[in-house]
């Protein structure tokens, strides 16, 4: 019996909920409610969610306090009341009865949605199957923006030149290192310039590749390096195998 | 009737799209106005009740639906397992709220309800039935809610006049 | 005929289930027998046939299905075209690199803007702005792209030569 008693309390949404339930029933007019009963009956409702062990929302508990303010001062007598604003000569109910009234009118247009929403519960729709989504070419567009575009590319291959990734793969060294030592065997003397093994060369990963090559072949003493004065050629030997 | 053979075609589009189809779409696939689009639908509709049909067309805002209709409800039931997705009445209520009082914001629904709707709001966004329509001016520019074609689809009506009218 | 009014049920049963409905399905829900759901579609599908209308029934092993008549095809693909207002800067750029260096690889275009190339080109396929003119001789042949006419469409343009000079 307890289980269903509280959930019937647990279903008054909130206080103004609550307020018309115990004015329906009680048959109050809603016009000329008698604050003192209603207010009693509302905090036995509150006490009752308590005995439950119900969470009572902070919201009950503010209008619980705002019943017990318009109730001591419809009790006030008549001349301190005259001394108030003239504000205050209005009906200390009257704003609470207004809240009422609003609440109440959407509570019962929202009985009118749930009969149209279950009347629309016996309409049945079906998915789409639509075709797949093709794109048009775009229509009006002017050749300057193409232009302009070409002209951003162009702006940022140059700055981007500096930061172009290294691919490992497509230069290995060992190839280089084999490419200089052709150069050097097919020339006259065994003997190269420097910028002669970069000739023809114009991405950055081949140039880092040849270079390694220069140094490895360097080290393992199969080619020498000479330049006779500062900024003169640079020269590269074939070294004699001993 | 010039456009008679343009029937076909609407009858074909309303069916490969489920949801809602706006007219201007209509209008722009069949190459005639607004005018004749209105009335090869209400010719379309015209057959579909002359002929005993199982189907019908729904107005939605400036949009057509395809659907079933309310009669053979019960063999479709049969059919599709039905997930009842009915709103709760705090939830109906704070739908009645915003679509009366469209646009309106959290605060203003908390006053009429006097409780706190943050999770019923969020639960009528999740489905679509509100959207957020723009922000109120005032201190902290609240967010203003209003609601959706799915809202007036669910409900039945094809645009808000169609509301009840509000008691008192 | 007894079962006339099943027509709309059945009907609607086809229009709510997309995939093809089994036959002891229809079966089942109708209360009819075999023979007699066989001659109801028969029916449903000559009265489809007869109003000219853009929906037909499609007999799919032991199932029927309700789909759009081929011939109205060409408007239902229009329900799905969207038509760019613009391009995007990436996918311009890499436009103007293949209209300016045509004809030319992926692997070029990407060596050039310096990323991945795979997507914009393919957004430039389905546009139609683009397409594949051949293969380069080198190692693995790759796809040569160049513009089309209807990029020349597009962007006003009578031929290729009316396309801005080359810088420097």
């Amino acid at each position: 019996m307890s289980e269903e008693y509280k959930v019937r309390l647990k279903a008054f949404e909130g206080p103004l909920d609550l307020l018309l339930h115990l004015i329906e029933k009680n048959k109050i007019d809603i016009y000329d409610i008698p604050i003192a009963v209603l207010t009693e009956q509302y905090l036995d409702y509150l006490k009752q969610f308590r005995e439950f062990n119900i969470e009572v929302a902070s919201e009950f508990l503010i209008m619980a306090a705002t019943l017990l303010q318009i109730k001591s001062r419809i009790l006030l007598p008549a001349e301190e009341k005259a001394e108030d604003d003239e504000i205050d000569l209005e009906d200390p109910r009257q704003e609470l009865v207004d809240r009422l009234i609003e609440y109440r009118r959407f509570k019962e247009v929202s009985n009118i949605l749930n009969e149209l929403e279950e009347s629309q519960a016996h309409l049945f729709y079906r998915e789409s199957i639509l075709p797949p989504v093709q794109h048009l070419p775009p229509q009006g567009l002017d050749i300057k923006v193409l232009w302009e575009a070409f002209q951003n590319v162009l702006e940022g291959q140059l700055s981007q030149k500096v930061i172009q990734k290294v691919s490992k793969d497509k230069f290995s060294v060992q190839d280089k290192m084999l490419v200089i030592l052709s150069l050097l065997q097919n020339s006259v003397d065994y003997m190269i310039l420097f910028s002669e093994v970069f000739s023809n060369i114009n991405n950055r990963p081949e140039l880092i590749a040849s270079f390694l090559a220069l140094l490895e072949l360097i080290k393992l003493n199969r080619i020498d390096i000479k330049q006779n004065y500062s900024f003169s050629p640079i020269y590269i030997y074939l070294r004699n195998e001993e | 009737m010039f456009y008679e053979k343009l029937k076909a075609p609407l009858e074909a589009m309303l069916f490969v799209n489920g949801n809602p189809l706006p007219i201007n779409q209509i209008i722009e696939i069949l190459g005639i106005d607004k005018e004749n689009v209105e009335m090869l639908v209400n010719e379309l509709q015209d057959d579909m009740i002359k002929a005993n049909r199982g189907l019908m067309i729904k107005k939605i805002a400036d949009s057509y639906q395809m659907c079933t209709k309310p009669q053979v409800s019960g063999y479709l039931e049969r059919l599709t397992e039905i997930t009842d997705k009915k709103l709760s009445a705090p939830a109906l209520e704070t739908l009645s709220i915003i679509a009366f009082k469209q646009p309106i914001t959290k605060q203003e629904i908390e006053n009429i309800r006097g409780v706190r709707a943050d999770s019923i709001i969020n639960k009528l966004l999740e489905r679509n039935l509100i959207q957020e329509v723009g922000r109120k001016k005032v201190v902290g520019r609240p967010i203003l809610y209003g609601t959706t074609n799915i809202f007036l689809q669910c409900f039945g009506l094809s645009d808000l006049s169609d509301l009840p009218a509000l008691p008192l």
